[in-house]
Order: C-alpha cells, then structure tokens, then sequence
C-alpha cells in the first residue's frame, strides 16, 4: 500500500535518516522508534505529505505519491501532535466540520463515535471546559467517521489513561484485522494481537554510517 | 470500516462558512474590534486634522478606505492564527477536498464578518466626514468590490507569517504595498464621481483585480500554507 | 571626437551652478556601489574566518 | 549550452566557474563605467533645456530600469527555485533583494536630486517615484520575511512565493499609481525622454554607463551569492579545502 525507498531527511545539518525504505500493506502495524528527537514525527509528516523537504521515493498502490495525492489524502487518518480540536465548538461541531471539509457526510454516527470514547453525552459541551485526555478522545473519534485504509498517528496514548489505552488498543486491533494499516510512533509498549514491524530510526542511521 | 455518502464539493463550502460563522459568533472579538477599530481610527482624523468640513471632505473617502484597509490587515490574525495552533491546519491540507475551494470558503466567510460590519457603517460614517452625497454610492461600491481583494491579499501575507511567533507588523509591511492598486482605484471612484465623472470603469477594473485575485490568490494562499507548516 | 564640455576645472566642478545636485548623485551613487562591493567582501572574509576557527577546532 | 546552465545549478560549480570569469567581468565593468561616467560628465554637450542637471540621467535611468530589472530577475529564479529546486537560484534571488533595494534607494535619491532644479521640489508625487517608491517597499518585505524565518528553506520558499506575488503586482500597481498620478498631477512632468532627439554624443556614453552598471550588478551579485554557497555549504569538503587553502596562503595555518 505504501512504499518508501531510499527516504533521506536531514534538518538543521543534521542527518536524521537516510537509506530508509520499508514497505506497509493492508492488515500489518508498523512502528516507528527512535529516541527524541530521532525525526520520528519527521517521517510521518513527511510521509502525509506536511512536510517536504526529503530525498527517496514514496509510493502509494505503486505509484509515486505526488501523482496519488486525491486517492492518497482519501484513504489516509493523520492524527499529529495537535488536537486539531477547536476549543470554542462543541464536539459535535468540531466532528461535523472535521467529516465536511473531507467530503464525509457524517450521517448522524458523531454520537456514536464519540460513545466508543466514553463521550457519551459530551457532544454540545464547549471543548474548552474538557481536560486534555477528553479533548484527546474527542480527536481519536474522528477515526471511527472517516473510511480510511491507512492511520498514521502519532503519539496516540498521550494523555489517556490506562482505560482510555486499553480501548485504543482493542480498536487499533479491530482496525487491523479488517485490513486497514497502521502506522504509529509510541512510547508505549503496544499489545496489539497482530505482529509488529519496526522501524528503528536510530538503528537505520548508524547501519548506514558504519557501512 | 463505514462508508457514508459522499458530499458534494458545494455542501463542504457550506460546511466551512458554517464553522466560520460559528466560531465568529463565539468569540464575538473578531467581528467587534475590526468594527471598533474602523470606528476609532475614523474619529482620530477630524480630532487630528481639523473638524472644518471642506477639509474633511477633501480626505474623507481616503481616510474611510485607509482606515477600511487597516482594519482588515489587522483582522487577518485570526484567519489562520487558530487553525495553526490547534493543528487544524494540518488536517485542513490533508483533506482530499481541494484546497482552493476551502480557502475560498474561509476568506469569504472572513470577509462576511470582519469586512461586511465596515461597509454597512462606511456610509455613516462618509457622511459624520462630510462627504457630498453623490461620493457615497461610489465609495459603497468601491469596497464592496475592493475588500474581498484585500481579504485574499491579506491571506497570502497570514499564510505566509502565520508560523512566526511575531508577525503582527512584518504582515503589514508585506501586504500593505499589494494593496495600493486598490485604495488608488477606490478613491479614485470616489474623486470621479464628485468630479462628475463617469467612475464605472474604475469599478469595472476593481471587478478585474477581484476576479484576478479570486483565480490567483487562493493557489499563492496554498503554498504559503504549505510552508508554514512544514 | 568628444571635447571637454567646460572651461576649466572649476568649472567642471561648479556643473554649471547645478553642482549641489549633480555631484551628490554621483556620490550616492558611488557610495552605493562601494557598498554592494566591499560589504560581500567583508562577509566572505568573515565566512572564512569562522569556519578556519571551526577546522582548527575539529582537527584539534 | 543547456549542460553550462544546469552545470551552474551545482554550488560547487558556480563557484568554481565565477572565480573564472569574474576577473574579466570587473575589467569590463571598470572601463565601461570609468569612460562612460568621464565622458558622460565632461565631454558631452549640456542640455539646452536643463543644463549641466541632466548629468543625473546618466546614473538616474540605468539605476531605475535595473531596480524593475533586478526584481524581474528574483521572480524568475524564485519561479526556478520552485518549480525544480535548484539551491542556488535560490541563494540569487536572496542576493538579488539587498542589490535591489539599494540600487532602488539610489533610483529615488538622483530622481529626487534632478527634481530640485527641475520641478523646484525634492519630492512630488509623480508617478515613477511612486511606483519605484512601492517597488523600495516590496524589495523592504521580501528581505524582511526572509530574515524572520530560523529555517533556511521555510524563509527560501515564503519568499520565493511573496516574490511571485509582488511580480503579479507590479504591473498593477505601476498602472495604478500612473493613472492615479494623471488624475491628482498637472501634465508638467519632464523626462529624460521628452528631451527632443539624443544626439549620440549623449546616447553612447549613456550605453556605456548602462552596461557598466549592468557589469556592476553581476559582480555584486555574483560575490553575495558565493558567500551564501559558502555558507550553506560549509559542512562540505570542498569548502574546508577552499578554507584550508586559504590558511595556507595568509599562512597562519
């Protein structure tokens, strides 16, 4: 599904990875590590297309991306470090423009996705008056709206506590085992019930300076 | 996996003036102080000047274009400012929906609270500066064709500062020469027609820059976005 | 050929009672063009520096 | 040809092909601009309309065409920087904002040092000082959104982009300010242009001088933007030879 060959990121005169290529299919979890600052964000901004200042290839259904950007940007979740969540609207609000400006109609299922989060109820209270770990579910419920084939997220666990972990968890599974793929940065030790590839950030680029 | 309907590319315009509107009237500040902003800079100039109505006269539709102009440069902070912050942005370029389209829906719904409140008081104010009442149509005109232009304008210069921490008089000192063709059209609208003369060619090149700046601007808006999130 | 348009030097200088204007152009124009050269030379110059200080530190 | 082009987009390359050409380069600049500037000063005929003051002209009109000129000139390598990403037209067009704001500072001052004697004002709203007043403006916001960006290709791209627009611009905004100077301006302004017939004791020296400032400008283009390679591409090996070599010479090494 998506492909990366011979990724080259350098910032600030500092190489961050280079010779990287792996390959992600429909119904796999990859997981990308590095220590801070190792350019894991990098990677995945750099893989939503939010960032462009990389050398190599990345393919998308095997064709170079930037001729796939509509069917790319259409079948892709990107959850970044922002909430992306409007603290002046009401959840319900933030959801219905999220669906909208991707072309989703949401048909009524805001209530409902916002449940799976434990949100039920939540939908008209101002965003401002949530704490962090609510405003973060009320991020993560815009995953349950759109048709993806591809999450990319990352850090997802920040600020949820160990219930709100747990259901993450069985929902990524799910999300998997339908044949979705999953690419994730995380402190957190993943237990998902599917194999887990990674992609060391740290390791690929002293590989590629002792060679 | 859910696979709702489609929404046609008018509904997503809709959806984002929706949202526009919402915010604005929720935080009723960005309608307001643009309006009071006109309001206070208007007054400054006969207390600075002079209150001798031939005076005023003579700079009237200038100092309403002006202190228009200003206003919409400083209200353009919160055209992307909020987007930026909570990463909305960054969703907003990962939409699959084109990006011009969306920018146009936010510039406009823009322009509908921060510049519509302006041109329905102009008048009034047009008339406390003295301006003979044949310039009032003119200059009506004038800014409802001139200020959607200085919208998009002044986006370009938002999309461009907006990942700087100050960008407040550096916005200024790049988009106010772009808005020179516009204030000179506008007045001059104004001066034609207390001239006696035909201003509806003016209008009509007004009409040009704003179709110009409709088909340009959103795509100059994209890439400046674009950078400042990268 | 072309003649020397004055009668004397100072009249040359004096520019015909334009000399105030004439000269100061020139002037601004020549401070113009000394500073578009001598201030890349400076930098590059400085450029140089900083990065011989910069080897000495990396070899050292 | 094309492979002497695309050789010039590789710093390394520029930089080693000006260091040949650049000696030539300013022997031309220096003997057109010295016998343009001695003849154009001394030995042509005085205007019979505004006397010795026309002398201005000679530094007045190349300094006006090349102030457009220079901004066209960092438009198009923006475009260039865009479009195929090549370094260096970037590191021009960073060069070309501070060349360009000077030679426009030094366009306004001698049209307004001819103003004096001419129209008996140093400044008046005529239309191209304003519009090279404006264009002073758009060359002041490109070089201030560049220094305002920490990230070297973040500040490159916005003002690649703010370069484009302002190119778009200026057109309108010249027309603009033209229109609007007929209107509020008495048709009493007097020009190079309106001065009958040049003779060509006054255009050949003229045409000296234009292409020694044009030599002028490329020098100084040419030096800033191989201190910009020196800059972003001192972490490269050519660099620390090219210093290296340089210690050895000042021997101090």
């Amino acid at each position: 599904m998506l492909e990366a060959q011979g990724l080259f990121c350098e910032r600030d005169d500092r190489v961050l990875f280079q010779r990287l290529d792996f390959s992600l299919f429909g119904g796999q979890v990859m997981q990308i590590q590095g220590s801070n600052g190792s350019g894991k964000t990098t990677l995945l901004r750099i893989l939503c297309g939010l960032n462009t200042d990389y050398e190599g290839r990345i393919l998308w259904d095997n064709q170079p991306i930037q001729e796939m950007r509509t069917q790319f940007r259409d079948n892709v979740f990107f959850l970044g470090h922002a909430p992306a969540i409007n603290k002046s609207l009401s959840p319900l609000e933030n959801l219905r423009w999220f669906c909208a400006s991707r072309g989703v109609s949401d048909n009524g299922d805001i209530p409902a996705a916002l449940a799976a989060f434990g949100l039920a109820g939540y939908e008209d209270v101002p965003c401002y008056v949530m704490s962090a770990g609510q405003q973060r579910r009320v991020s993560l419920a815009r995953m349950k709206l759109i048709p993806a084939k591809m999450w990319i997220l990352d850090e997802p666990f920040t600020a949820l506590d160990k219930r709100g972990v747990a259901e993450l968890e069985t929902m990524l599974a799910a999300f998997v085992k339908e044949g979705g793929a999953l690419m994730l940065t995380t402190h957190h030790p993943l237990q998902l019930q599917c194999p887990i590839t990674v992609v060391d950030l740290d390791r690929s680029n002293d590989e590629a300076d002792n060679s | 996996m859910m696979n709702n309907p489609r929404m046609g590319l008018g509904s997503v315009i809709v959806a984002t003036v929706r949202r526009e509107l919402l915010l604005a009237f929720r935080s009723p500040g960005d309608v307001i102080n643009p309006l009071m902003f006109f309001i206070i800079a208007v007054t400054l100039f006969p207390l600075g000047g002079g209150a001798d109505s031939e005076f005023l006269s003579g700079i009237a539709s200038g100092v309403i274009w002006v202190t228009t102009l200003l206003a919409i440069m400083f209200s353009m902070e919160s055209l992307f400012r909020a987007d930026y912050e909570d990463g909305s942005l960054e969703q907003l370029l990962m939409s699959p929906q084109p990006l011009y389209f969306l920018l146009l829906a936010k510039v406009l719904s823009h322009w509908l609270v921060a510049c519509l409140p302006i041109l329905i008081l102009a008048p009034f104010f047009a008339a406390m500066l003295a301006l003979p009442a044949a310039g009032i149509l003119p200059l009506i005109l004038g800014l409802l064709a001139g200020t959607p232009t200085l919208c998009l304008l002044g986006a370009i210069g938002m999309a461009l500062t907006v990942g700087l921490s100050r960008s407040g008089l550096l916005l200024a000192v790049l988009i106010l020469p772009l808005y020179i063709p516009v204030l000179v059209f506008g007045t001059g609208m104004v001066s034609a027609a207390l001239g006696s003369l035909p201003y509806t060619g003016l209008l009509a090149l007004m009409g040009a820059m704003l179709v110009l700046a409709i088909c340009l601007s959103p795509l100059a808006i994209a890439a400046a976005l674009r950078i400042s999130v990268n | 050929m072309p003649e020397f348009q004055f009668q004397s030097l100072a009249e040359f200088f004096a520019m015909g009672g334009h000399a105030k204007y004439v000269w100061s152009s020139y002037g601004v124009f020549a401070l113009m063009i000394a500073y578009n050269l001598i201030q890349p030379v400076l930098a590059k110059r400085k450029i140089i520096k900083t990065q011989k200080a910069r080897l000495q530190r990396n070899s050292s | 040809m094309w492979q002497w082009f695309l050789q010039l987009g590789s710093p390394r390359l520029f930089y080693s092909m000006t260091d040949r050409y650049l000696p030539w380069l300013t022997w031309f600049t220096v003997i057109l601009l010295g016998t343009g500037l001695a003849w154009g000063l001394a030995f042509t005929p005085p205007d019979y309309q505004m006397g010795e003051n026309y002398r201005i002209a000679y530094i007045h009109v190349p300094m006006a065409t090349l102030a457009m000129g220079c901004y066209a000139m960092m438009a198009s390598f923006s475009a260039g920087y865009l479009i195929w990403k090549i370094k260096v037209a970037d590191m021009i067009a960073k060069a070309c904002a501070p060349i360009g704001a000077s030679i426009t500072a030094v366009a306004l001052a001698t049209g307004s040092l001819w103003g004096i004697p001419t129209w008996g004002t140093w400044w008046i709203w005529d239309a191209r000082l304003t519009s090279t007043l404006i264009m002073l403006f758009l060359y002041v916001g490109i070089i201030a959104l560049r220094s305002a960006f920490d990230s070297i290709d973040s500040g490159a791209r916005a003002c690649a982009v703010l370069s484009l627009v302002g190119v778009v611009n200026l057109p309108i905004i010249k027309y603009s300010v033209d229109w609007w100077n007929t209107l509020h301006q008495g048709a009493s302004n007097l020009s190079l242009s309106d001065t009958a017939a040049n003779p060509p004791e006054v255009w050949i020296p003229a045409f000296f001088v234009g292409f020694g400032i044009l030599g002028f400008f490329l020098i100084a283009l040419i030096l800033r933007t191989r201190n910009e390679i020196l800059i972003r591409e001192r972490r490269s090996q050519w660099v620390s030879d090219l210093v290296a070599n340089n210690m050895k010479e000042s021997g101090d090494a």
